[in-house]
């Protein structure tokens, strides 16, 4: 099995990648990376993922979410986040990057707050 | 008197670094160790492993990772040896450091610090760097 | 090259037999031993502390007793050691036999023998018992 | 938590022990020893173990169980045994009391078989 499961949707001009797994070295980060690249080569600038199914994440976790947002504000795109548990909260809160990242409680906000 | 050590031998590659937090995560959890602590004490031995195995090293499968626990009833001792040459804990970068902020890596030995006791590298004779970290209960 | 050793120093009471017991069935489940190899290690292993508890120790809980525990891809060593005068191994009555069968006691070595691939006694340096199991995968 | 939870319940004169947890060397081969007793001290001769509760057991617990049907029949009572799991089993195999214990599938057949 899989460390980290991706699934991609459509709503709107927005894509969203519904995590699921633990976001680690190895498997978890590299996944996540190639699907952001993905989305990136097929002009998809508008990405949230959701995190509600993460239950895990390292450091290089953590570093794939920044190069994630790097390489999508890069191309003028859109990254945003949803669903953080409390665990992975804390995590941003100790490296600061709570407030680097655009993040939202519900589907709805972080769908909202796309213009 | 309750004493228990654990020491694991592990070629230095990446599966290494979850074998070593498991093997870490049951030893916490006999002693009695809260979920809460056994979250930070299974991200802090991911990160020193990973270090090893990275950076000390560099994954080269024939040399070995060496994982140690000393658990007693006050807490626990988690060492993580490698056979690289090392680097200087006092000259790190800060990674919330606003120039930093956006690096990709960098962020390990933060989480290190955050969640054990204490953290200190050494230099044991024969080579490589050792990183010894304390969970107290 | 992956190598694991666990070693636990308890206090020779009953308590210490579950504590033991546990510390051994995570490192085995670690190995990746299936359920029913470890019903009979843990089952064994019970068996092995509680005689170094009762009958090596006498339940001295000054007494330490001493289990280790080394695996590696191939399969686990389990060994006990207490610090009693020992026995002769090779003179227990069967308990299987009729004029045994109805005796309360006498059944654990049975055990040890049924579901470890191979045990033996020794005499260690420094006096004692030490019982040594193997577990092949 | 108690290792050994035993619930005394009574069928016509069989009184029925039910037995959950494990009888291991300690609290659980002592909880059955004193609630045996305690049915021979109240002249409850006719006991049905009920071990489908029991998920483990080990050489001090096989023991109680001798020492309990030994104590019941020098006092011309019968010890009856209901619902051993197959691990339970398989020690009564190794140690050769699986024909020395009586022992049924169901308590309608144990019941069934005092007379
Ligand atoms: N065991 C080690 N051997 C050599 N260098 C190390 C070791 N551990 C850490 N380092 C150095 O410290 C730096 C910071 O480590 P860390 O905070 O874990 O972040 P990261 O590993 O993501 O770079 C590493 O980039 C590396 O240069
Ligand atoms: N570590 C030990 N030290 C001394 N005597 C032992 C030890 N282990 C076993 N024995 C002896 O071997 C006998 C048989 O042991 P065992 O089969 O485990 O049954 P039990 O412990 O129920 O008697 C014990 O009664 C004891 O006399």
């Amino acid at each position: 099995m899989a460390e980290l499961n991706i699934r991609e949707r459509q709503a709107g001009d927005v894509t969203i990648l519904d995590l699921e797994g633990k976001i680690t070295i190895g498997e978890g980060n590299v996944a996540l990376r190639s699907a952001v690249r993905k989305l990136v080569s097929e002009g998809k600038k508008k990405v949230l993922l959701n995190l509600s199914g993460v239950s895990y994440m390292d450091s290089s976790g953590i570093g794939e979410l920044v190069s994630s947002h790097t390489t999508i504000s890069r191309e003028q795109g859109q990254l945003k986040m949803l669903g953080l548990g409390e665990k992975i909260r804390e995590l941003l809160v100790i490296t600061k990057l709570l407030t680097v990242f655009d993040t939202y409680p519900t589907e709805a906000e972080a769908l909202n707050s796309f213009k | 008197m309750t004493e228990e050590t654990v020491e694991l031998k592990l070629p230095s590659r990446i599966e290494s670094i979850g074998e070593a937090a498991a093997a870490v995560a049951d030893a916490a959890r006999r002693l009695g160790f809260a979920e809460d602590a056994l979250f930070g004490i299974d991200l802090a031995v991911r990160e020193a492993v990973t270090n090893a195995v990275l950076h000390g090293n560099r994954q080269d499968e024939t040399v070995p990772v060496e994982v140690g626990v000393a658990g007693t009833d006050a807490g626990m001792t988690v060492t993580v040896r490698d056979r690289g040459t090392g680097f200087d804990p006092s000259h790190l970068p800060d990674p919330t450091a606003e120039e930093n902020i956006l690096k990709a890596s960098g962020r390990g030995i933060l989480f290190m610090r955050t969640f054990m006791d204490e953290v200190g590298w050494e230099h044991p004779p024969g080579g490589g760097t050792l990183v010894r970290m304390i969970k107290k209960k």
